[in-house]
């Protein structure tokens, strides 16, 4: 069992309003050594060992995970902790 | 992104790169005459978004000129953000239809929601207050998974935005056919209410005043998303891609207020959103439609960008900006107001005597063009027209009546396509009720909206049904008004005037033009004969990819008025014992009907034939049983025909059915889509009133308590099923496509 | 009785909520921007429904860090009403005023209409004028509606009554079907459904005039008839 | 200038169901394989230098970007990359 952690964030130049606001809430919470903030995703998957994996989970993210017009895309595979 | 390196005024003649930006050779030949010079980088983009269609109405002009656009409560025809009609007590209507088509074929999520923000501006950029949107949409057919992910996204991206800024999703329209599977159609309408004396123009006057930019900073968002519209969807969209315009409707509910607030103060001149490219068209056209010139001093601009050019600054798209014209000495008073929501508003130009648009970066000036020159001065195209091949074929075609073996079985059927099925899997995502106002909700003919502390209510509705138009564009224009105006007088309203959303094909192709021509021919007529002026619009051409051509789509949104609260009319039956009328004769008419789409996979022959005296006379008529109190519910017959339509009056919650008697040939009865015909219900004591007062009304049948909707031809049990099973398939068809795997 | 109704930035169901009180029943209410306000003159606050701050990072939580939530725990403190609705409530469980958290509903979409909402608790000052169990029409519109909490909270929630409505259906996953709660003391409600859209017959239901009302009757019973 | 990346998961026993979604979306695009995935978010922050960094940083996490009641929170501090 494989452990694939994607992490998915906004290509650089698309608006970020989430980060935005985010930002300045931290601001008004006193926190003004925050100069900037942006939000993204993480998808954790726990995968099935098998071959090619790094290229399936590309496929993946291509597919269904990450949105290419506006989002980037990048991932970890580890092996699973046994739960 | 288009380029990233900036060519010289010789390069740009040399090299075509004009080209590259939408502009022709004629065209670059006048503006290098306008400039008496070349042009350079910035120079050619700014002429190349304003001298797009999607700005300039270049091809579409000569047919809009058609539209009768004139009523004595006409306040504010097409020209300005939005249209305004009166509407009596020192009120006014504001509505207008925008297409984000091209975005959302994109990114179907983002282009429809900055669709909805696009057209909410429009509306308040007038002073009013945003109280309902609509939306039109039409995709392929619900079976590819990509048609799938769009309808999703963009039924998200519209909830998205318009739950988040609180103006109610009220109503709408969704079609499916196979014409917009690469090239699917978002339309959104935006509907204000204004006092009289808020009513704003987008002018920049008076020489010294300030240009104030207000709202979020500038990016590199969407540049060249106006040629970028008007362009055909090819094979390299993917590189031609501008980089997407993100809504952010938290934002623009900040900026509601705020410009809400500013219009009651007299230091404020003018104020226009930025739209379609940006701060060219909105600067631009303010100081053009005010005969003054304007200087920018874009190193003022608020950038969210490092290193923007003015080219990029200029034609950029990012969403949720206003530029406001501001009296000079009081501008930190409207700076005040925005800055309490929160928002930036700073001073960018100056109106200037002299009629020039220049602009200044880094102290050079970077372009400097007479201002009329791209607004009243862009090119008009005269294109040539022809009658369509596929037109003549169809007007030979014996009409013949498609074979159904069993009726209750095909109404089922028919209740499952997607275009006639419950659309409640849509509306339920839209958030309908806030500002509590929307006494009609979605699900019946038009959305009703009551006026807070008034006896009077506002109806809406968006219709267009392009197969008919596909089959006989005038014919199919002339019914989409008439169906519009059904819709308004079902629901108890005086219809007002309408708005419109022209999508089509590629003009330069003629048979293209034809329709466009035929089509706009087809609804001034029937604006006309209603007495529905048409009171703003827009284009959206090149709606085509892999030289595959929509179905001609032109949009028609409406309002009505209802007088008194008393005439909001329920579009389905309401109590057992009242009996069914139908108004209108039935003929075998099944050009462009559902029912040859499912027969016959395909749409072919004459277009159902309208008569607009006859549908005036009947749209009269039945107003005024419905303002004498007469009539319990009213609901127009379309797709499906009269089948459908007393299915529909009979799902609701209160467990009613029906019994009706139909003579004639039982698929016809049940099925043709012949026009003006409506499905009324009225209680016995007012029978014989009703029928009085309007002559086409034929008994056949009464709503019944039992559940069941029975159909009788000539005596003969031809339909008999168990409403609540017909209201499941009805309601289930949608979600069921969604999950069905392809 | 006067009723503020708190304005942040991305409230949209302010204005519903004011019309409601002062156009419906006709009481005293003021729209209050969050900045600058003191709410010490009003006898009830209402934290009306919308997406304040866009409901960017989580519902209600950018609001619930603002000043103004300070002034509405002391308000609460001291046994004054307050009522969150939607977004309302979303900014009470964010603030800490209300126990669980509002998460995305369980089929991950918003959703609009009207819903069945069972009254299980009518001896709050809000519930007085429903019948225990009487089921009620409110409409709800929310993304974020599916109450959590974990088992410890229910079961507390459950041993003080403070669970004071659910969905007899239960349409976005709520923990209990809860739709809607109040703090120990009986107080603060938080809730989903929109009382204040059900307030005219016109619009569908006029079930939401009760809560109001109820208010309004237990306000003036504990400060003007005792007084 | 530092960059912080903030993780945020859901709790475990907290109902995930965009994970849920995400998964059954790979299940019937062919990725079988996948047996489980789970959506967090990630913020990044980019901060001023300072004392105490860590220290401030969990006061952000707890004041503003987790929710204790459904949210774990994890996260790393590195120096930022010149821009
Ligand atoms: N995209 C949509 N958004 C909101 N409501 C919609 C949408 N599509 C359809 N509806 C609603 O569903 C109902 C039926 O739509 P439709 O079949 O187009 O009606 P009609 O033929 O009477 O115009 C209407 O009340 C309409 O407002
Ligand atoms: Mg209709």
């Amino acid at each position: 069992m494989k452990q694939v952690t994607v992490y998915i964030t906004l290509k650089a130049g698309v608006l970020d309003p989430q980060g935005k606001a985010i930002g300045e809430s931290l601001h008004s919470l006193g926190f003004e050594e925050v100069k900037e903030a942006k939000v993204g995703k993480v998808i954790e998957l726990t995968i099935e060992d098998g071959p090619n994996l790094e290229a399936r989970v590309t496929k993946m993210c291509d597919k269904l995970l990450a949105n290419p017009v506006m989002e980037d895309y990048r991932f970890e595979i580890e092996e699973a902790v046994q739960s | 992104m288009l380029q990233t390196r900036e060519w010289s005024p010789e390069q740009i003649e040399e090299k075509k790169i004009y080209q590259e930006m939408g502009l022709s050779d004629e065209e670059y030949e006048t503006v290098k005459k306008i400039l008496k010079r070349h042009p350079n980088f910035t120079e050619t983009g700014i002429f190349s978004v304003m001298w797009s269609e999607h700005c300039s109405y270049k091809t579409s002009k000569p047919l809009l000129k058609k539209f009768p656009t004139k009523a004595p409560n006409v306040l504010q025809g097409p020209g300005e953000g939005a249209g305004v009609i009166d509407i009596g007590d020192n009120q006014a209507v504001v509505f207008k239809v925008e297409s984000h088509n091209h975005p959302s074929a994109v990114e179907p999520y983002q282009g429809a929601a900055t669709g909805v923000g696009g057209i909410l501006r429009d509306i308040f950029s007038m002073g009013a207050r945003p109280i309902a949107v609509m939306n039109s949409l039409r995709f392929g057919n619900l079976t590819s998974e990509r048609t799938k992910y769009l309808f999703r996204e963009v039924v998200n991206g519209i909830a998205g935005y318009g739950n988040c800024v609180g103006v109610p999703t009220v109503g709408g329209e969704v079609q499916f056919d196979d014409s917009y599977e690469e090239n699917p159609l978002v339309n959104a309408m935006g509907i204000g209410l204004i006092n009289h004396n808020d009513i704003q123009k987008g002018l920049a006057k008076g020489i010294g005043n300030t240009i104030l930019y207000a709202g979020p900073a500038t990016g590199r968002d969407g540049i060249h998303g106006a040629t970028f519209a008007s362009d055909d969807l090819g094979e390299d969209t993917d590189k031609k891609r501008p980089s997407v315009q993100v809504g952010d409707p938290f934002m623009e509910k900040l900026i509601i207020e705020a410009c809400l607030e500013v219009i009651h103060s007299d230091a404020l001149v003018g104020m226009q959103d930025m739209g379609a490219a940006g701060l060219t068209s909105s600067a631009s056209e303010m100081a053009s439609k005010a005969g003054t010139g304007l200087e920018m001093d874009l190193d003022l601009v608020p950038q969210r960008e490092l290193n923007m050019t003015a080219y990029e600054m200029m034609l950029s798209e990012s969403q949720e900006r206003m530029l406001l014209c501001v009296k000079q000495g009081r501008e930190q008073e409207i700076i005040d107001v925005f800055e309490k929501y929160g928002l930036n508003a700073v001073p960018v130009g100056k109106v200037v005597e002299e009629k020039v648009f220049r602009i200044k970066h880094h102290g050079e000036v970077v372009a400097d063009i007479p201002v009329d020159s791209l607004a009243d001065d862009a090119p008009v195209y005269h294109m040539r027209s022809k009658e369509a091949e596929y037109f003549n074929a169809f007007q030979k075609m014996e009409s013949k009546v498609p074979e159904v073996q069993h009726h209750g079985d095909m109404l089922k059927k028919l209740l499952q396509q997607p275009t006639i099925a419950s659309k409640e899997w849509v509306y339920d995502q839209y958030d309908y009720m806030v500002q509590t106002n929307t006494v009609v909700t979605p699900g019946s003919d038009a959305a009703v909206l009551r006026i807070k502390g008034y006896d009077k209510a506002l109806a809406v509705t968006t219709d267009c049904n392009s197969r008919y138009i596909y089959l006989d564009p005038e014919t199919g224009g002339k019914i989409a008004v008439a169906e519009a105006a059904r819709n308004i007088v079902c629901s108890g309203a005086k219809p007002l005037g309408l708005t419109d959303g022209l999508n089509f094909g590629n003009p330069q192709n003629p048979e293209i033009f034809w329709q466009m021509e035929k089509s706009v021919a087809g609804m001034s007529s029937a604006c006309q004969v209603l007495e529905t002026p048409v009171i703003s619009g827009n284009v959206s051409l090149y709606n085509q990819s892999k030289g595959k051509s929509i179905f001609p789509t032109p949009i028609v949104g409406m309002v009505g008025l209802h007088e008194s609260l008393e005439h909001i009319t329920p579009s389905f039956f309401q109590r057992a014992g009242d009996v069914v009328y139908v108004i209108g004769e039935t003929k075998a008419e099944f050009g462009g009907s559902e029912l040859q789409n499912v027969t016959q996979g395909k749409y072919e022959g004459k277009a159902p034939v309208i008569d607009l005296d006859v549908e005036a006379k009947r749209q009269k008529e039945l107003l005024t049983a419905i303002q004498s109190g007469l009539v319990q519910s009213a609901h127009d017959v379309a797709e499906g025909g009269l089948a459908v339509a007393l299915a529909e009056s009979v799902f609701s919650d209160k467990g009613l059915g029906t019994t009706v008697e139909l003579a004639g040939d039982a698929t016809v009865a049940l099925f043709s889509e012949s026009q003006s015909r409506f499905v009324v219900s009225v209680s016995k004591e007012n029978a014989k009133k009703f029928e009085d007062m309007v002559q086409d009304a034929k008994a056949i049948g009464t709503v019944t308590d039992n559940g069941m909707l029975k159909v009788l031809v000539n005596s003969s049990e031809v339909i008999n099923d168990s409403v609540q099973e017909l209201e499941k398939v009805w309601k289930g068809a949608i979600p069921c496509l969604l999950k069905s795997k392809a | 009785m006067k009723f503020a109704v708190i304005v942040f930035p991305g409230s949209n169901c302010d204005r519903d909520m004011y019309h409601a009180i002062k156009g419906i029943l006709g009481k005293e209410a003021d729209l209050v921007w969050y900045q600058n306000s003191n709410l010490e003159d009003y006898d009830a606050i209402l934290l009306p429904g919308g997406f304040s701050y866009g409901d960017y990072l989580r519902t209600g939580a950018v609001a619930a860090t603002s000043e103004v939530m300070t002034q509405v725990k002391e308000h609460a403190e001291k046994g004054k009403p307050v009522l969150g609705v939607c977004n309302g409530f979303q900014v009470l469980t964010e603030s800490g005023l209300l126990p669980g958290a509002l998460m995305k509903n369980k089929q991950l979409s918003f959703l609009c209409r009207q819903e069945n909402i069972v009254v299980e608790n009518n001896k709050t000052m809000f519930t007085t004028g429903y019948e225990k169990g009487e089921i009620v029409e409110f409409p709800i519109a929310h993304g974020e509606g599916n109450y959590f909490c974990n088992e410890e909270t229910l079961a507390e929630l459950k041993a003080n009554n403070q669970i004071v409505f659910t969905y007899q259906r239960n349409p976005n996953g709520s923990v209990a079907d809860i739709a809607g709660i109040t703090n120990k003391l009986g107080n603060v409600l938080g809730m989903m459904p929109h009382p204040e859209r059900a307030v005219e017959a016109l619009l569908g239901s006029d079930d939401g005039v009760r809560l109001f009302e109820s208010l309004i009757n237990n306000w003036r019973q504990a400060y003007v008839t005792n007084a």
